[in-house]
């Protein structure tokens, strides 16, 4: 129960794109088709899950015994970086078109800050492995489902008169800002 | 003449279909009579060159709808409980009504005018935006919060986008969240409808009466359980304001204490709240017209009723102490505005049956939700526009089944 | 020891990713040429798709693959040149193209039959009854042209004809696509006589629709072979070499469907009536001269016939030295 | 108890203009404008010479291939110009121009029979050389119908006696007052296909036509009328074949897949004509009705007889015309002078006044969703409408613009007055090209 409850919360209430708003780069640049939104999901998925499992093994494996927990943020960003690397050759190989749709945003994943904030968040909640590991699934869920209904929002919206002054980035915002109110709906359950 | 005017009407290329190069085309000798133009419209003005004929893709007659008439129905058919919370409310739900939907109107001229955009001010949208927005709004909002929400309304969630048809959220419940947010606290400041002061002072929704005392003794009433006593009171504090049943039922639960108004009370709409949720059966009433005149279709209003109605019936047999029944729950609130008037919006909702009934059910959950377990006393606006959000995703996967793909053997095979 | 247990740990972590790295790469490299990516740096990123690929980065593999260097007018003659210089091949020169509209009537000239209504966009209006304009070849004139040309290089007359602006025009061919009357032609840029006529119906039809229409006379391809052609009913200049820009073959035209941009630009010669009115000065200039000139050469040549008939007086009935239609050089 | 699809829209009928009026003869024309391209396939090839003399009947253009009829005189004279004319479709096409010679003179025709004593090929090879065509607009020639592949079977005919478009009553007359004529061209017409069952589908706002059918039905075994409720397009043939068998002609498919053929009324009266004397098509009856002309009447014109003789025969315009529609107002296209001729699909003559007609601009949609309830074939036509605007076509793909059957319900029923219907007609066209183009590519690839 307690489970089920932080997933809800990851996903639903503490939404990492509109409550939390880590990784608005790749929220903003690959969700103008819901099947390139939904490969990102998957690719962020992919590699918050196994980052967040890797990392939280270093800190409490290595890190912490040693007491050097002050090289988190280095650490960190050295797994994420080639679990990244990892995903993209991945890509490359197995779905070249998707490759060529994400483009220069699978490489960033490794700046999405997403991925590092449930990383440290692990941490500095103290999660057990199990938590965390279930955190990091529903974390990336909720960035997922964010991703996906800003992509359908988008691909609406290209057929919309958007005036000059809004188009591309501007709309894409004002969208976000509301579904951002909207989700906030959420706040105080659980 | 009536072929001229459809000549300047015509829709205009760029530069090209300019009324000049249209004239001179009039006295080509191809459309001239037999005779010599000259000679045509040298008799009589009657029997002068006939004008061009308009050619257009068939179909050639049209049902007559149109987009303003639609709206000013949907406007016409939430007058009377505009009408109704005007007599319980006073002058203030009036100035409500009348900043919102009159500054949501100046708002789209004003926007309109500098984008040069083709949304019209006259197909209604504006107002029936700005009177949504007003009949969610608690009686006593201010002009300032009125006209941001207004503002919110009509260009952020609109204007944006391109104007009517074109918009990815609701307007009105885009605008009535974001003052929510904005402004907490006028947003939950409910005044207590004149009515229900003069009938009925002691039962003050659930409310334990002793802040009212507390209140009037302040003010030199020593006791002020009486209704004069509380009409006297009325006169010298600006308002007084009670919570919305919903939020005593969210407080009564956690304190175990507070009572809560009579079925018949939601229905006439005798209870605190806004303007557009107090009266039930006159919300009713105008939605009745518009299913009936075909202008909504039944699927997202019973689905999202059904939704409301399914959770909270489940909560309630599984713990009547802590939930509230299900008609409570129908009855308060949003949920009949916002099922017949809001979540049927053409505009953010899906247009496929299959896609309305998830809609809808998926409205009513989320409401219920967050009544029951969010931090909201009311879940309705935050429902819709998160359905809204899904409205793409949703439409994209109900699509009809078109024609031609029942199988058909023949006779002989089967 | 607190200084290097650090450096030993992030080593440590460092080495085991790129170990993993390193064996991952092995099974799932792709093979990926550099050139690309340098071709995409050079190409203009337009994305146009005048060089009938989708977009720079499709034009960037082909290339790699071999195909025509010189297909990015966008680019020009540099771009060209850089390509070459990566491929390792030679380069080509790119003779820079303009898009031209081969339509000059506009509503005063070829007037339009009815009153269309419905969406302002020439593909739509095209499809009720075959367009409101009576030639059913010329310029409808609602814009599809415009619409697609991100440079504004296409502009309208008054009376509702697009044409090109050739010093905005970056020859990306997009309007070519847009037009559903496939008026629009790259050419040239350096030629200066054009057909501006695309009709394709007997000369008769053509003058009852437009008066500025090719009346597929051949009188251009008469004075130019290899520079005119007219083929079903409509007359073209030839843009391949060997063609030369022929003023003269455009100061014949009848209805005045040849522009030649040494006399007018070509805003004037759409818009403006007196234009048209010295080109008729001009060909009726050419006419007595041609004529004067005919009559000096007939005089001269009877002169000379005399001559030689006085020379051989018995030499029985001449044949005609010169033919009497054959007109003028160029 | 009436039959009918799901879908559709209710228009105004306005039949009552011209239902009373019976049907009349139109006197031949002085200049008859024949054109080679009539029907769906290929035109026909010119079988005549300029100032040629020609015979009512005689052969004008020989058939160009099998999805192809040939073209007869509509009146006796001289042939004085082979050339490219008006078009009702808008373009300049090939037409045959004969000047009358006021003999109106049939040619000599095969002799007078019995259908009865026919063969079924021999009525086919009749109603091919007839130059008999699909008369309820598409034009498509009817013998190619009447030749199913042999691994299919036609169990069921139906006669189309719909008349779904709004104005139009040609069929309706022609029902009433010629009803043994349609009728025995309809049973010819099942002996050709060798089907069981003959079913005839008449909307319920025609009482008289169906009583004359139903009488003239009697007895003959297999044959039955079906009533059908009133509703646009219920003569479309895909949804009469739902309304009355509640059959669905396979996506991309003809009816004969799912073992129908539908004939219309005009056709079986035309077949009757062909089979039982030997004359080939060379008139119909066309409605000339509207608010636009000052008394609607039903006439029997030739065909290549100018639109311009039908509105005078009609009283002329009343007050200024506003628009001239060939066919019915949901489906008929607009033509740009009264001078063009009319062709064998024209079924009627409709003019529209300029207060009539439907505002020139439209507005966003709204998504109502009225566009998605009306369509019989169940598209899209909102989000279909909305990509086409924008021209997105990748995004068209999945929602079948190639389905559509053009009705314009979608169209009639938009509150915002777009004009759907000429979005997937462009967008088809996109289609058609792209599929071209590829074709192309593929064969370049290929060599």
């Amino acid at each position: 129960m307690e489970l089920l409850i932080l997933a809800i919360n990851a996903i639903l209430v503490g939404n990492l794109l509109l409550a939390k708003f880590l990784g608005i780069c790749p929220f903003l640049g690959v969700s103008k088709k819901i099947s390139t939104a939904l490969g990102m999901a998957m690719a962020v998925t992919f590699v918050m899950v196994l980052a967040s499992t890797v990392t939280w093994i270093i800190q409490v494996g290595v890190l912490n015994p040693l007491g050097i927990g002050y090289l988190q943020t280095i650490a960190f960003i050295l797994v994420i970086a080639s679990l990244v690397q990892l995903t993209e050759m991945a890509i490359q190989k197995f779905s070249p078109s998707l490759y060529e749709a994400l483009g220069i945003f699978l490489p960033l994943i490794t700046t999405n800050c997403a991925i590092l904030g449930v990383a440290v968040m692990n941490i500095d909640e103290g999660r057990g492995f199990v938590t965390m590991l279930v955190y990091s699934f529903a974390a990336s869920l909720g960035f997922g489902l964010a991703l996906l209904l800003f992509a359908g929002l988008r691909e609406r919206l290209e057929t919309a008169a958007i005036p000059e002054a809004f188009r591309g980035a501007a709309s894409a915002l004002v969208v976000a800002g509301i579904l951002s109110l909207a989700f906030m709906g959420f706040s105080g359950l659980v | 003449m009536a072929a001229e005017d459809k000549e300047t009407s015509k829709n205009a290329g760029p530069g090209a279909a300019s009324d000049a190069g249209k004239r001179t085309a009039t006295d080509s000798p191809v459309e001239a009579t037999a005779d010599s133009p000259e000679e045509a419209t040298a008799d009589s003005p009657e029997e002068a060159a006939p004008q061009m004929l308009t050619v257009a893709s068939s179909p050639h007659v049209r049902s007559g709808e149109s987009t303003s008439r639609i709206m000013w129905t949907v406007f016409a058919c939430l007058l009377p409980a505009a009408g109704w919370s005007v007599y319980l409310f006073g002058m203030k739900a009036a100035i409500v009504l009348a900043t919102c939907t009159g500054g949501a109107v100046v708002i789209e001229s004003l926007v309109q005018y500098f984008t040069r955009g083709r949304t019209s001010v006259q197909d209604g949208s504006a107002a029936l935006t700005g009177l949504l927005l007003a009949l969610t709004l608690p009686p006593g909002a201010s002009v300032v919060i009125c006209l941001v929400g207004a503002f919110v309304g009509v260009v952020v969630a609109k204007a944006v986008f391109g104007g009517l048809g074109h918009n990815p959220f609701n307007p009105a419940l885009t605008a009535r969240v974001f003052l929510l947010i904005a402004f907490p606290g006028p947003m939950t400041r409910w005044p207590i409808p004149l009515q229900a002061l003069a009938d009925k002072p002691q039962k003050l929704y659930g409310q334990s009466t002793s802040w009212l005392d507390a209140a009037g003794r302040s003010l030199d009433f020593a006791n002020a359980k009486t209704g004069a006593a509380l009409h006297s009171l009325a006169a010298k504090v600006d308002v007084i304001t009670a919570a919305t049943p919903l939020a005593v039922a969210k407080e009564h639960w956690k304190r175990g204490t507070g009572e809560l108004t009579t079925y018949s009370d939601y229905f006439v709409g005798s209870m605190p709240g806004s303007l557009g949720e107090v009266s039930v059966i006159l919300l009713l009433l105008g939605a009745a017209v518009l299913l009936i005149r075909g202008y909504i279709s039944w699927h997202i209003p019973v689905s999202f009723l059904l939704g409301v109605i399914v959770m909270a019936g489940l909560t309630h047999l599984a713990n009547p102490t802590r939930y509230m029944d299900p008609i409570f729950h129908l009855l308060t609130g949003g949920v009949i505005i916002g099922a017949f008037f809001m979540a049927t919006d053409y505009v953010t909702s899906p247009t496929y049956p299959l896609g309305m009934v998830i809609f809808g059910l998926g409205c009513g959950l989320l409401t219920m939700i967050i009544r029951l377990w969010g931090g909201f006393p009311e879940g309705v606006s935050f429902a819709i526009l998160i359905m809204n959000a899904c409205t793409p995703i949703i439409e994209r996967y109900t699509r009809p089944t078109r024609y031609g793909l029942k199988p058909w053997a023949e006779p002989e095979a089967s | 020891m607190s200084l290097i247990l650090p450096i030993l740990v992030l080593s440590g972590i460092g080495a085991v990713m790129g170990a993993g790295l390193a064996v991952a790469a092995k099974f799932l490299s792709v093979e990926e040429d550099p050139r690309v990516e340098a071709l995409m740096e050079i190409l203009p990123s337009a994305n146009c798709g005048a060089c009938g690929y989708p977009g720079c980065s499709g034009y960037a593999k082909e290339l790699v693959a071999g195909v025509d260097i010189g297909l990015c007018s966008p680019g020009g003659s540099d771009t060209v040149a850089k390509i070459a210089d990566i491929l390792g091949v030679e380069a080509v020169a790119l003779v820079p193209k303009v898009a031209l509209v081969r339509c000059a009537g506009g509503r005063n000239l070829a007037p339009d039959r009815s009153i269309y209504v419905g969406p302002s966009s020439c593909k739509a209006a095209v499809l009720v009854g075959a367009g409101p304009k009576e030639c059913r070849w010329g310029c409808v004139g609602l814009g599809d042209c415009a619409e697609v040309c991100e440079d504004d290089a296409v502009d309208f007359t008054e009376d509702g004809l697009a044409f090109v602006r050739a010093d905005l025009c970056i020859a990306c061919a997009r309007c070519v696509k847009a037009c559903p009357r496939d008026l629009i032609q790259m050419v040239p840029a350096d030629r200066k006589v054009h057909v501006l006529c695309s009709s394709q119906d007997p000369g008769k039809n053509t003058k009852a629709v437009c008066q500025v229409g090719c009346i597929a006379c051949k009188l251009c391809a008469r004075r130019d072979k290899a520079s005119f052609v007219v083929e079903n009913n409509s007359a073209s200049v030839l843009y391949e070499e060997g063609s030369k820009d022929t003023p003269v073959a455009a100061l014949v035209c009848t209805p005045g469907a040849i522009w030649d941009a040494n006399e007018d630009d070509l805003v004037s010669w759409l818009t403006d009536p007196a234009r048209r009115e010295a080109l008729k000065e001009r060909q009726a200039e050419l006419k007595a001269r041609e004529r004067a000139e005919r009559a000096a050469k007939k005089k001269a040549a009877a002169a000379a016939k005399k001559a030689k008939a006085d020379k051989a007086d018995e030499s029985g009935p001449a044949e005609p030295a010169e033919p009497g239609t054959q007109k003028g050089g160029q | 108890m009436s039959v009918s699809f799901k879908g559709g829209i209710h228009p105004d009928y306005e039949k009552e203009l011209s239902s009373g009026a019976a049907i009349e003869d139109l006197p031949p024309p002085e200049r008859a404008v024949v054109h080679l391209s009539q029907h769906i396939g290929a035109p026909a090839k010119a079988a005549v010479k300029k100032k040629q003399q020609v015979q009512k009947g005689e052969v004008l253009g020989e058939a160009a291939g099998f999805v192809s009829v040939p073209v007869h005189a509509p009146i006796s004279g001289k042939v004085v110009e082979i050339a490219l004319h008006l078009h009702p479709f808008g373009s300049l096409q090939e037409a045959v121009v004969i000047e009358s010679d006021g003999e109106d003179q049939w040619c000599e025709l095969p002799p007078e029979t019995r259908p009865e004593s026919l063969s079924a090929d021999e009525i086919k090879d009749r109603i091919r050389d007839a130059g008999i065509v699909g008369l309820g607009g598409a034009a498509f020639p009817t013998h190619v119908k009447l030749s199913p592949p042999p691994d299919k079977t036609i169990d069921t005919i139906l006669l189309n006696a719909a008349e779904c478009e709004p104005y139009l009553t040609a069929d309706d007359r022609l029902m009433q007052e010629e009803p043994e004529r349609v009728l025995s061209g309809f049973l010819a017409l099942r002996k050709v296909l060798g089907a069981k069952d003959a079913v005839i589908g008449i909307e319920e706002n025609k009482p008289e036509a169906m009583g004359a059918m139903e009488k003239a039905v009697g007895k003959v075994d297999g044959v039955r009328v079906a009533r059908l409720h009133v509703k646009y397009p219920q003569g479309g043939e895909k949804q009469l074949i739902d309304a009355i068998l509640g059959r669905e002609v396979p996506t991309g498919g003809l009816p004969m897949d799912c073992g129908v053929v539908v004939q219309n009324v005009a056709t079986c009266a035309a077949v009757d004509d062909a089979v039982r004397f030997g004359r080939p098509l060379i008139s119909r009856v066309t409605t000339v009705t509207g608010q636009g002309v000052a008394s609607p009447v039903n006439l029997r014109g030739r065909v290549g007889t100018p639109v311009q003789a039908f509105i005078d025969a009609a009283g002329g315009f009343r007050g200024n015309p506003g628009r001239v529609v060939l066919g019915g107002p949901m489906m008929g296209g607009a033509i740009h002078t009264t001078d063009t001729p009319v062709i064998k699909s024209t079924g009627g003559v409709l003019v529209l006044t300029p207060e009539e007609l439907p505002p020139a601009e439209f507005d966003a949609c709204i998504r109502c969703g009225r566009c998605v309830r009306a369509c019989p074939i169940h598209l899209c036509p909102n989000e279909m409408g909305n990509y086409c605007e924008v021209e997105m076509w990748d995004q068209l793909e999945g929602l079948n613009v190639g389905d559509c059957i053009e009705c314009g319900c979608c169209a009639f029923s938009c509150p915002a007055n777009r004009p759907l219907v000429q979005f997937f007609r462009y967008a088809k066209l996109w289609i058609r090209q792209q599929a071209a183009l590829a074709k192309a590519a593929q064969s370049q690839d290929d060599n």
